[in-house]
C-alpha cells in the first residue's frame, strides 16, 4: 500500500470521533473512557517455533511474539498481543504504520507467515480507573480480579454483545485496552457510557 | 387408607352432568382414567414411548385400524417428556407442501379432539401470528402465506397496524431495533392444554383396549432374521409383531439398541412461564428474527418459549443465557411485560433432523417403525403424527401424508428443509 | 381483630420513622424496617387476599417468599406490579397496595360464589366438561374461564425503570445469610478467599433476627452485627443483601437478583432498580435454611392461621403480635419456642400436639409459662370466615387414622401451626442433586454429594442454631481450602445456647391429619396448596383416577404451580399422595425443582439489552453521511444499510426509480462497505480456494478478480462473492453481508480440521476496508477527476484491480460490476471511507452523482439476472437450479458440495429453476413470495384442504379438497425504470424448458398471468459494462 | 453457561464458543468414491450418545481455534478437551490433552 500522505492523514475519521465528547463527559476520577484512534495494528500469522519467524518479528518490533497464551509483550511503544496459537496483533503508535508494515511484510512472508495491516479494522478504547473493572463486569464474563487477570493479560472475548480483545495494561489504577471492530465501536462506546453512569462524577 | 381407583371396563363419559352426579357421591365413583395393567406376554403392536405421539398412535391403531392388542410402554409417566414441556402451540402454516399437509391434518384432528376423546383438551383457536422484522422476513412470510392458501390452509398477511389491532399490546414502533414490519396470521391456530392431550388420548386408547404400561423401560429389542419379535423391558421380555418407536429426544438411544442409526441430534429446549395475570395477551405471537414466542394460558400465565441450545444434551436443562438473551426481545415487543416475573422454567430434549422435519418411516429392521425428528415442533403434530404413524404401522407403508418423511430422503437428498419455518423453536 | 397489635418495644423496626401506607384504599402506619405483612399484622389486618378458585378469604401464613396467600398489586400506572407477596415488600412511605383477583372488594367478593360450586370444581373438573363443541369452548367457556383466572394485572404502559447485569467470580459463594451462612462466610473469609454472601432479606442474620440465642457468649443479634461488620470490612468479601440466588447451574454458575430500589425512587442507568448477578464460584456453600410446613386439617386456611416460625418472626423481629389468644397446633418440638415467646408477650396460649408424648423439659417449660398442653390431638374444624375465631380439637384414635372422644372447642384469634421443616434444597436440585427422605426429621435432605457444593444448616436438615453454626464454620473453611486457599488456623468453635433440642422424637410425621370425615366427604377443605385451592380431596381424586405418579398428581391438581412454587405445600401433597396410594414417601418421590427459586422480573433478566442495546447496530464509516442525507435504512443482519435516499416529497417508488435511472444513465454511488472480506494468505491459498469455491481460483492471475460460488457439503448454494489475487500467495475474498461470520468460521473449520497440511492463513478484514461503488456510464468520467490512474478499458480491464491514490487517499480500485453498468469499487481504509464518499459526491456534483441504496442495487442486479444469496436461494438450490453451471468447474476432482450435486434428488429433472417473469400487466409489480401455478385459479376459490383418508388416496387428486400444485415462486419483483415495466425473477419447476409459456400468480383478489422468460432482462450482450 | 476449557486459552464461558457437533467425522478423501448412501451418511448421520460424547467446539470470540471436547450429554460434565489431531482421551478420567504449539496434524482418523 502506498504511503499515507499528510493530507490523507488529516482526512481520517475515527470510528468514535462523533461520540468522543460523550465518553469524556462520562469519565470521572473513578473511571475514564477514551478512544486512542489510529493506532497501528498489524495482524501477524506464523509458526512461533520457527526461528526465522521470530527473528522477522523481533527485528521489526524489537520483541518476539509471546508464546504464552493470553499474554502481551511490550517493547517501548510497541506491543504484541497473543491472539491464538499462530496469531498475534502487533500494536504501535499512529504514524508508524507504513514503516512497520514495510519491515514486517516481506520477512514474515519469507518465514512462512503473514503480516496484514489491520490498523483501520479495530479501534482502541481505554477504560481506566479504580472502577474500570466495575464497568467491564457489567458485560464481561471473565474474572477481572487482579488475582485472575494480571497486567499483561489479553483475551479475545465478548463485552456485552461485541467481540473485543481485552488487554490489561496497568494495575494502579486498573487500566484496560479494548480493541473493537470499527463497525461495532459506536455500539460498544454507547454501552460503556451507559455502564459507567454508575461511577460518573 | 388406600384409595386406588377400581379398574372398570367401560369408560365413564365426562360431561357437566356426570360431574354433577359424581358430586353427590363425593367423587368416589370416578374410575381410573386409564388402567394400570401388567404387560401381556405379547402384543400385535408395541408402541415404545408414552408421550402424546405414542398415545395418539395407539389410539388411532385401535380406532382406525381395529388393532387393539396394543401396548404403550413408558419408562416414566405418560406425557412426561416433551408433551408436558412444550409451549402448546398448534398451527399448520408451514411453507413446504409436505409439512403443510401433515400439520393441517393434525390441526383438523385437534379441532375435534375434545369431542372425539370426550376430554376437554382446551383447544383454543385464538390465532397465531408470526412476525416479520426485516425485508427478508416479509418476503418469506408472504411466500408462506401464498403457499398456505394454495394448499387450502388458512393464512393471512397483516400489515403492522393490523398486527397492532389483532394484538394491541405489541409495540410496532418503527424506531424499535427490529421493528415489526408485518406478520402472517393463521386464525385457526392456537394453543391446547398439553397434559390433557396426553391424558385424553390415554383414556380413549385404554377404553379401546390398549394397555398403557408406565414405569416400563425398554432395554433392548429381540430381532430374528432381520425382523423384530419383541422388546426387552424392565418388566421382562414382551413379544410384538410390530414395534413403533416414538420417544422424541431418546430416539437415537433406542435405535442404537435396535442396531441402526438415525440422522438425529438431541438438544435442550427451554421454556418458561410468568406468574398468572389477568388476560392481557389475546393470541399467540412468534418471532423468528428476535427469537421469542409467547401466549397466555387459560390460567393466566404467559407461556414463553426460549431457543434451542446449540449443544447435544439429554439433561433436560439448558443454559440460562439462552433464556436471558430472549428477554430483551420480549421486552421490546411487549414493553408492558417488563415488570412481570418468570415463575417457572424448564427444559425438554428435542430430537432434530438435518432438515428440521420429522421422520416417520420404516427402518432397516423389519417391523420396527420410527416416528421422530419433530425438533421443536412436535406438539402441534400430536394427533396427525399418531394418525399417519398408526397407518404406517398397520399397513407397513407410509400414508401419502407422510410419504415424504421417510428415512431414505437423507440418501436421495429430497429433504423437506423447514429451517425457515422452524428457525425459532415452538 | 382491632387495635394496634404492635408491641411497645422490641423488634428491629425503627419506631422513630413512621411510614404511611394504604391497603385497599385504607390508610395505615408502619415503621421503617417493616414489611407490608408485618405492618398489616401490627395494624391487626389479617385478611389480605382471596384464593384462586373458591375465592376463600386468606391471610398471612409465612414471613417470606414461601407465603402462598398474601399477593397484592403494588403501586399504580406504569410502575404497578402484580402478585407481589406482602411478606416480601419492604414498607416505604406512600406505599399503595391492593388485593388481587377480587371483585368488587376483598371483603365482599362475588367470586366467593365459587365456594358453593366447590363440590363440582374438583381437581381437573375442566377436563371433564365445557366440550359440547369446539365452538362452545372457543366462544363461550374459555373466555369466561380466562377472565376468572389470573391474579394481578399487567401494567398498561412501558416500564420506566432500569435494570442491569453484573458478572462476577469468587472463591466461595455462600447462599443465605443466616447462622450457617454467616459462619461459613466468616470462616472462608478468614483464609483470604474471595467470598460472596447473598441473602434475600435486607438484613443479614436470617432466623437469628427472630430468635433468642447466645452465640459465643453474646446475644445472637450482637454476634450477627459483629460478623457482618467483620465481613464488610474484609477486602475480598462482597455482601449482597436483598439478593436472591434464583438458580444454580452447571459448574457452579449462579444467577442472583438484587433488589436495589425497593420503593418508588426513580431508577436510572446509574442506579438501577434491580441487578442480576451472574456468579461463577469455585465453591458454593448452600445455607438457604428451611421452610416450615403447615398441617393439613379441616379449614386450615382461615385468616389468622400462621406458621409458628412466622409468628415468632413477626413478634421478635417486627414487634407485631399475631394474636392475643392463640392455639399452637404442632407435631414437633421446634414450634414450642413460638408458644413460649407468645406467652412471654402476654398472649394466652394453648398447645395441641399430635404426639402422645412430649419431652419432659418442654412440658416443664410450658407449665412454667402457664401454657396448657393437649397431646394426641388433631384439629377437626376451624371457624371464622374472615378471621379464625374457634378451633375444634379431637383426640386421635389408637390407630391414629381417625378421631375419638368429645370435641373441644377453643376460642382463639390466632391459630399457629407447625408441621415440621423442609430444607430449602432447591439449588442443590437445580443441578441434578438427589434427595433422600429422612424419617427421623421427617423431611427430604440432600443425598448426593457434588464437587464444589456443600449444604449446611437447615438446608442439610440441621435445624438447630448450634448445628448450623458448626456446619457453616467447617464448610466455609473447607470450601476455601478446596478453592485453593491456604487454610491457616481453624476457626474457633462457637458455643450456642438456647436451642430446643433436636433429637429422636423431636417430630412425628403427620400429613393428612385425622378428621371427622374423609376430606372428599367433608364440607370443610383440607388445603395443601393454598394458592391453587388444592385440597387433600383433590389429591385423593387424582390418585383414584390414576394420577398416582407425583408428577401427574401435581399437574392434575396444580399442586405447586402457584407463585409460591409449592414451598409450603409440595411436601404435604406428595406425602398425602404416598399415604393414599400405600407407598412410602421415598417411593413416591418429589417433583423436579427447577429455577427460579423465586419469581424473577423479566425486565431484570433483560437488563440493559433493551432498545438499541438489544442487538449491536453495526454501521459503516459513511453512516453519518447517509443519516444526514435522509436515507431510509434496511436491517441486514446487525448492519444498518441505506435502503434508499428519498428526496423531499418522494415516495419510495419514485426515489428508487430516480436512483436506478442515475445508475443506468449517469452515475450512482453505493456504500458497499458491509460485504465480508477475508484475506487468504499462504502458499496453498489458491489450492484452498479451489476446494471451497465451485470454480477454479488457483488459475487466477495476480491483479485479477473472479466471481465465485460456495456450496454447503449438501450441494446447496450457501454464499457468493469475489476473489481477487493480490499476490502469488495472497487473495482477498468477499462474502455476502449476512454471511461474513459464518463463512469465515466455516473456512477456518476446513482449514484447521480437514486440511491442516495446507499452508494458509485467514484474516478477517471486513472493517479494514470501506468500499464505495461508483456505477454508471459516467463512472469513469467521475473517477478520473479523483485519480491519475488511467481508467480506460484498455488500461483497466474488467475483472481486474489496481492500487492508486483516489482523492488523495491510498486506495484499491476494483473493476467489477453488480449492476451491469461500467462500475468501479473503490476500497480505502475504513477511517477514510467518509472522506472518499464526500470526495466522490463533490467530484460528481455536476454529473448528478446519485447515492443509491440496497433497493436500487437489488433492482439493477435483478435486471441483469444476478442472484442474491438468501433471496433467490433458500438453502435448497444447486448452481444448476440457478442456471449457474458455468461457474461449476468440470476440471476439479472435488470441491465442497460437489458430490451432492449427483444425488438422485439433485439430478431430478423437475427441479425448480431460475427464470425471468414478465407480468402480462406490465404496470403491476407482483409481490415477492407469490406462488406460481399453471392454472389461473383465484385464491378465494381454493378449497379447504381435505387430507386423504384411510384409503390412502393421493394428496393431489381431482375434486374438492385437493391443494393446488405449486410450481415455484417469485423471488424478486420490481418496477424497472430501464425496461419501463414490471419484471420478476422466480423459481419454476423445469423453468428453463418453459421460456415463452405463461404461468400464474394467484394473489389476494386477482391472479396475474406472467410469461416465463430468460432471467437476463437488460443488456444481455453485456455491452454496457465498459461504459 | 457452561465453562469450557479451550486447549489454547484455558477455561472460558460458553458464550465465547460455537458448537460443531460430533467430532472425528472425516470428510472422505474421495467423495466421488462413495455411493449415495455412504455420502448421505457422511452428510447427516451423527452419533447422538447419551453419556460421554466427543464433540467439536470453536473458540469463536477468542482464538478462533476448533478443538474437541469429551462431555457427558446427560450431566454436562466435561471430562476433557483436546486439540484437533491429538489422541482421543479415554472416558472418563482421560489423560490431559497434549499441548502442541500448532495442531495441524490429520484431524480425524
Amino acid at each position: 500500500m502506498a504511503d499515507i500522505t499528510t493530507d490523507a492523514k488529516a482526512l481520517r475519521v475515527s470510528p468514535l470521533e462523533v461520540i468522543g465528547h460523550r465518553m469524556v463527559a462520562t469519565s470521572s476520577p473513578r473511571v475514564t473512557i477514551n478512544e486512542i484512534p489510529f493506532e497501528t495494528q498489524i495482524g501477524l500469522r506464523g509458526d512461533a517455533s520457527k526461528a526465522a519467524f521470530n527473528r522477522a518479528v523481533k527485528s521489526a518490533l524489537g520483541v518476539a511474539p509471546p508464546k504464552e497464551a493470553c499474554t502481551a509483550v511490550e517493547a517501548g511503544d510497541r506491543r504484541i498481543l497473543w491472539l491464538g496459537p499462530d496469531e498475534w496483533l502487533a500494536v504501535a503508535p499512529d504514524d508508524t504504520g507504513a514503516d512497520l508494515l514495510g519491515k514486517l511484510e516481506g520477512p514474515v512472508a519469507k518465514a512462512g507467515g503473514a503480516a496484514i495491516d489491520l490498523t483501520a479494522n479495530r479501534t482502541v478504547i481505554v477504560v481506566s480507573g479504580p472502577d474500570a473493572r466495575g464497568v467491564l463486569e457489567k458485560g464481561c464474563l471473565h474474572d477481572l480480579h487482579p488475582r485472575a487477570f494480571p497486567t499483561g493479560r489479553v483475551v479475545g472475548t465478548l463485552l456485552a454483545k461485541s467481540q473485543i480483545f481485552l488487554e490489561k495494561t496497568g494495575d494502579k489504577p486498573e487500566t484496560f485496552r479494548l480493541y473493537v471492530r470499527a463497525s461495532f465501536a459506536r455500539h460498544l462506546a454507547e454501552w460503556l457510557i451507559d455502564a459507567a453512569a454508575e461511577f460518573a462524577a | 387408607m388406600v384409595l386406588l381407583g377400581e379398574p372398570e371396563k367401560a369408560m365413564k363419559r365426562f360431561s357437566a352432568l356426570s360431574l354433577a352426579r359424581n358430586a353427590f357421591t363425593h367423587h368416589e365413583n370416578w374410575p381410573r382414567q386409564w388402567r394400570s395393567p401388567e404387560p401381556k406376554p405379547d402384543y400385535d403392536v408395541i408402541v415404545v414411548g408414552g408421550g402424546g405421539h405414542g398415545l395418539a398412535t395407539a389410539f388411532y391403531l385401535a380406532k382406525e385400524h381395529g388393532i387393539t392388542n396394543v401396548a404403550v410402554l413408558e419408562k416414566g409417566w405418560i406425557g412426561g417428556g416433551n408433551t408436558g414441556r412444550n409451549t402448546t402451540i398448534v398451527r399448520s402454516n408451514y411453507l413446504f407442501d409436505e409439512s403443510a399437509h401433515l400439520y393441517e391434518k393434525s390441526l383438523q384432528l385437534f379441532e375435534q379432539l375434545s369431542q372425539e376423546l370426550n376430554y376437554n383438551i382446551m383447544m383454543s383457536q385464538r390465532g397465531v401470528m408470526n412476525l416479520a422484522h426485516n425485508l427478508h422476513d416479509v418476503r418469506e412470510s408472504k411466500r408462506r402465506v401464498y403457499a398456505n392458501k394454495l394448499n387450502g390452509v388458512d393464512a393471512d398477511w397483516l400489515e403492522p397496524e393490523e398486527v397492532k389491532a389483532f394484538c394491541p399490546i405489541i409495540d410496532i414502533s418503527p424506531k424499535a431495533r427490529y421493528p415489526v414490519m408485518g406478520a402472517t396470521l393463521q386464525r385457526r391456530a392456537g394453543v391446547a392444554r398439553h397434559d390433557a392431550v396426553a391424558w385424553g388420548l390415554a383414556r380413549a386408547a385404554d377404553d379401546r383396549g390398549v394397555d398403557i404400561i408406565q414405569n416400563c423401560e425398554v432395554t433392548g429389542f429381540r430381532i430374528e432374521n432381520g425382523a423384530v419379535t419383541g422388546v426387552e423391558t424392565t418388566k421382562g421380555t414382551i413379544g410384538a409383531r410390530k414395534v413403533g418407536i416414538v420417544v422424541a429426544g431418546h430416539t437415537s438411544v433406542l435405535c442404537e439398541m435396535a442396531g441402526f442409526r438415525v440422522p438425529l441430534t438431541s438438544h435442550p429446549l427451554q421454556a418458561l412461564v410468568s406468574e398468572p395475570i389477568k388476560p392481557v395477551h389475546p393470541c399467540v405471537v412468534m418471532s423468528n428474527a428476535v427469537h421469542v414466542y409467547v401466549s397466555q394460558s387459560d390460567k393466566g400465565e404467559l407461556v414463553i418459549g426460549a431457543g434451542i441450545d446449540s449443544y447435544n444434551s439429554y439433561a433436560q436443562r439448558g443454559s440460562f443465557h439462552i433464556i436471558e438473551g430472549q428477554m430483551g426481545a420480549l421486552k421490546e415487543l411487549f414493553p408492558i411485560f417488563s415488570r412481570l416475573r418468570m415463575m417457572r422454567s424448564w427444559g425438554g430434549i428435542v430430537d432434530t433432523a438435518p432438515d428440521a422435519s420429522a421422520i416417520i418411516s420404516k427402518t432397516p429392521v423389519d417391523n420396527i417403525f420410527i416416528n421422530c425428528g419433530w425438533g421443536t415442533g412436535g406438539f402441534k403434530a400430536t394427533p396427525g403424527s399418531g394418525w399417519v404413524f398408526a397407518y404406517t404401522i398397520a399397513k407397513g407403508e407410509p400414508h401419502p401424508l407422510n410419504a415424504g418423511f421417510t428415512l431414505d430422503r437423507f440418501t436421495s437428498g429430497a429433504l423437506i428443509d423447514e429451517h425457515g419455518a422452524a428457525g425459532v423453536a415452538h | 381483630m382491632t387495635g394496634s397489635m404492635r408491641l411497645a418495644q422490641g423488634g428491629r423496626i425503627d419506631r422513630s420513622k413512621p411510614l404511611r401506607f394504604t391497603f385497599n384504599g385504607k390508610s395505615y402506619t408502619g415503621y421503617q424496617g417493616d414489611t407490608l405483612a408485618s405492618a398489616l399484622i401490627a395494624n391487626g389486618v389479617h385478611l389480605i387476599a382471596r384464593s384462586m378458585k373458591y375465592h376463600r378469604p386468606r391471610g398471612i401464613m409465612a414471613a417470606g417468599s414461601d407465603d402462598p396467600n398474601c399477593m397484592v398489586q403494588l403501586a399504580k400506572g406504569a410502575r404497578t406490579e402484580p402478585n407481589l407477596k406482602a411478606t416480601q415488600i419492604a414498607l416505604y412511605d406512600g406505599l399503595e397496595a391492593t388485593s388481587v383477583n377480587v371483585f368488587p372488594s376483598l371483603d365482599f367478593d362475588i367470586g366467593a360464589v365459587n365456594g358453593l360450586l366447590a363440590p363440582f370444581m374438583t381437581a381437573g373438573f375442566y377436563y371433564k366438561t365445557f366440550m359440547p363443541s369446539q365452538a362452545f369452548w372457543n366462544k363461550v367457556a374459555e373466555p369466561v374461564i380466562r377472565r376468572a383466572a389470573g391474579f394481578g394485572k399487567a401494567p398498561d404502559a412501558p416500564d420506566p425503570d432500569v435494570y442491569d447485569h453484573c458478572h462476577v467470580h469468587c472463591d466461595v459463594m455462600v447462599v443465605g445469610g443466616g447462622p450457617a451462612g454467616l459462619a461459613a462466610a466468616k470462616a472462608a473469609a478468614a483464609t483470604g478467599a474471595r467470598v460472596m454472601l447473598a441473602d434475600e432479606q435486607s438484613e443479614f442474620g436470617g432466623c437469628l433476627l427472630s430468635l433468642d440465642r447466645t452465640i459465643g457468649g453474646k446475644p445472637c443479634a450482637e454476634w450477627v452485627a459483629e460478623t457482618v461488620a467483620e465481613l464488610d470490612a474484609a477486602e475480598e468479601v462482597r455482601l449482597l443483601p436483598r439478593t436472591t440466588v434464583t438458580g444454580l447451574y452447571d459448574q457452579n454458575y449462579m444467577v442472583a437478583v438484587e433488589q436495589r430500589i425497593a420503593d418508588l425512587t426513580r431508577s436510572s442507568p446509574a442506579n438501577p432498580r434491580m441487578r442480576v448477578w451472574h456468579i461463577r464460584a469455585r465453591q458454593v456453600v448452600l445455607a438457604a435454611g428451611s421452610h416450615e410446613r403447615p398441617l393439613v386439617f379441616a379449614d386450615n386456611d382461615r385468616p389468622g392461621t400462621m406458621l409458628a416460625g412466622a409468628a415468632l418472626t413477626y413478634l421478635n423481629r417486627y414487634g407485631a403480635l399475631p394474636a392475643r389468644h392463640a392455639l399452637l397446633v404442632t407435631n414437633n418440638d421446634w414450634a414450642y419456642e413460638t408458644a413460649l415467646t407468645l406467652a412471654a408477650n402476654d398472649v394466652q396460649v394453648t398447645v395441641a400436639d399430635t404426639r402422645r408424648d412430649v419431652a419432659g423439659d418442654l412440658t416443664d417449660k410450658l407449665t412454667a409459662a402457664g401454657i396448657a398442653l393437649k397431646t394426641n390431638r388433631t384439629v377437626t374444624g376451624v371457624t371464622g370466615g374472615k378471621h379464625v375465631t374457634r378451633v375444634t380439637l379431637k383426640a386421635m384414635n389408637d390407630t391414629r387414622d381417625g378421631v375419638t372422644g368429645e370435641a373441644e372447642e377453643i376460642d382463639v384469634n390466632g391459630l399457629i401451626v407447625s408441621g415440621g421443616y423442609s430444607p430449602a434444597v432447591h439449588l442443590h436440585c437445580h443441578v441434578g442433586g438427589k434427595l433422600a427422605f429422612d424419617d427421623e426429621r421427617a423431611c427430604f435432605v440432600p443425598a448426593t454429594a457434588r464437587d464444589g457444593l456443600r449444604c449446611v444448616g437447615g438446608t442439610a436438615g440441621h435445624f438447630t442454631i448450634a448445628e448450623a453454626i458448626a456446619d457453616g464454620l467447617s464448610a466455609g473453611r473447607a470450601a476455601a481450602v478446596d478453592a485453593g486457599l491456604k487454610s491457616g488456623r481453624a476457626p474457633k468453635a462457637l458455643a450456642v445456647e438456647g436451642d430446643i433440642a433436636s433429637g429422636a422424637g423431636a417430630i412425628e410425621p403427620m400429613w393428612l391429619m385425622p378428621a371427622d370425615k374423609a376430606p372428599n366427604r367433608s364440607k370443610a377443605k383440607f388445603f395443601v396448596d393454598y394458592q391453587n385451592d388444592t385440597g387433600a380431596a383433590d389429591i385423593a381424586l387424582a390418585a383414584r383416577e390414576g394420577f398416582d405418579s407425583v408428577e401427574h398428581m401435581k399437574r392434575y391438581t396444580l399442586t405447586g404451580f402457584g407463585t409460591d412454587q409449592g414451598k409450603l405445600g409440595n411436601i404435604n401433597g406428595l406425602a398425602i399422595l404416598a399415604q393414599l396410594t400405600g407407598r412410602t414417601i421415598s417411593e413416591t418421590g418429589t417433583t423436579t425443582f427447577r429455577p427460579p427459586y423465586t419469581p424473577v422480573t423479566f425486565g431484570a433478566l433483560a437488563g440493559r439489552d433493551v432498545g438499541d442495546m438489544m442487538d449491536p447496530v453495526r454501521v459503516t464509516s459513511i453512516h453519518d453521511w447517509h443519516v444526514s442525507a435522509g436515507a431510509e435504512f434496511e436491517d441486514v443482519g446487525q448492519w444498518k444499510r441505506p435502503w434508499y435516499f428519498p428526496k423531499a416529497g418522494e415516495t419510495m417508488h419514485q426515489a428508487v426509480a430516480r436512483e436506478c435511472r442515475a445508475a443506468r444513465t449517469g452515475v450512482g454511488v453505493l456504500d458497499a462497505s458491509t460485504l465480508g472480506k477475508i484475506e487468504v494468505t499462504g502458499k496453498d491459498a489458491g489450492e484452498f480456494l479451489d476446494r471451497v469455491y465451485t470454480n477454479m481460483m488457483s488459475s487466477l492471475k495476480v491483479g485479477f478478480v473472479r466471481y465465485g460460488l460456495m456450496l454447503g457439503e449438501d450441494g446447496m448454494v450457501s454464499d457468493d462473492g469475489t476473489a481477487s489475487r493480490i499476490a502469488d500467495n495472497r487473495y482477498l475474498i468477499t462474502t455476502t453481508t449476512g454471511g461474513a461470520a459464518s463463512v469465515f468460521q466455516r473456512l477456518e473449520d476446513y482449514l484447521q480440521t480437514e486440511w491442516p497440511d495446507l499452508d494458509v492463513y485467514l484474516t478477517s478484514v471486513t472493517e479494514q476496508w470501506a468500499t464505495v461503488t461508483v456505477s454508471g456510464p459516467k463512472a469513469r468520467f467521475l473517477l478520473e477527476r479523483l485519480t491519475e490512474l488511467p481508467l480506460d478499458p484498455d488500461s483497466f480491464a474488467f475483472m481486474t484491480f489496481q492500487d492508486a491514490q483516489v482523492a488523495g487517499l491510498p486506495a484499491r480500485i476494483y473493476r467489477i460490476s453488480f449492476t451491469g453498468e461500467l462500475s468501479f469499487e473503490v476500497a480505502v481504509a475504513w477511517h477514510h471511507g467518509k472522506a472518499l464518499w464526500e470526495a466522490v459526491m463533490e467530484a460528481g456534483h455536476d454529473l448528478g452523482v446519485t447515492p443509491y441504496g440496497t433497493e436500487t442495487m437489488h433492482v439493477l442486479r435483478a435486471e441483469k439476472g444476478f442472484i442474491i444469496v438468501g433471496q433467490e436461494t433458500d438453502g435448497t438450490l444447486t448452481p444448476d437450479d440457478l442456471g449457474m453451471n458455468w461457474i461449476v468447474s468440470k476440471k476439479k476432482a472435488d470441491f465442497v458440495g460437489k458430490r451432492s450435486l449427483i444425488r438422485p434428488d439433485t439430478v431430478r429433472e423437475d427441479r425448480k429453476q431460475l427464470v425471468g417473469l414478465l407480468p402480462d400487466d406490465a404496470g403491476f409489480v407482483v409481490p415477492e413470495g407469490a406462488q406460481l401455478v399453471d392454472d389461473p385459479v383465484t385464491l378465494k376459490d381454493v378449497p379447504h384442504f381435505e387430507p386423504p383418508g384411510l384409503d390412502g388416496a393421493p394428496i393431489y387428486r381431482a375434486g374438492k379438497g385437493s391443494p393446488v400444485p405449486m410450481l415455484g415462486h417469485v423471488t424478486s419483483s420490481y418496477w424497472s425504470d430501464a425496461l419501463g415495466r414490471s419484471f420478476a425473477l422466480g423459481l419454476v419447476k423445469r423453468g428453463r424448458t418453459r421460456h415463452g409459456e405463461t404461468i400464474h400468480a394467484p394473489l389476494g383478489d386477482r391472479t396475474v398471468a406472467m410469461k416465463i422468460v430468460d432471467p437476463v432482462f437488460y443488456d444481455a450482450e453485456g455491452s454496457r459494462r465498459d461504459g | 453457561m457452561l465453562l469450557i476449557r479451550c486447549p489454547y486459552c484455558g477455561l472460558r464461558p460458553e458464550v465465547e464458543f460455537s458448537y460443531g457437533g460430533e467430532a472425528h467425522i472425516s470428510r472422505p478423501e474421495d467423495p466421488n468414491a462413495l455411493n449415495d448412501e455412504e455420502w448421505g451418511d457422511f452428510l447427516f448421520m451423527r452419533a447422538n450418545q447419551k453419556g460421554a460424547f466427543r464433540e467439536r467446539w470453536v473458540h469463536t470470540h477468542g482464538c478462533r481455534r476448533w478443538f474437541n471436547v469429551l462431555r457427558d450429554t446427560s450431566s454436562h460434565e466435561i471430562h476433557a478437551t483436546y486439540e484437533v489431531g491429538a489422541p482421543k482421551p479415554d472416558v472418563p478420567g482421560a489423560a490431559k490433552p497434549v499441548r502442541k504449539p500448532r495442531a495441524r496434524k490429520s484431524a480425524k482418523p
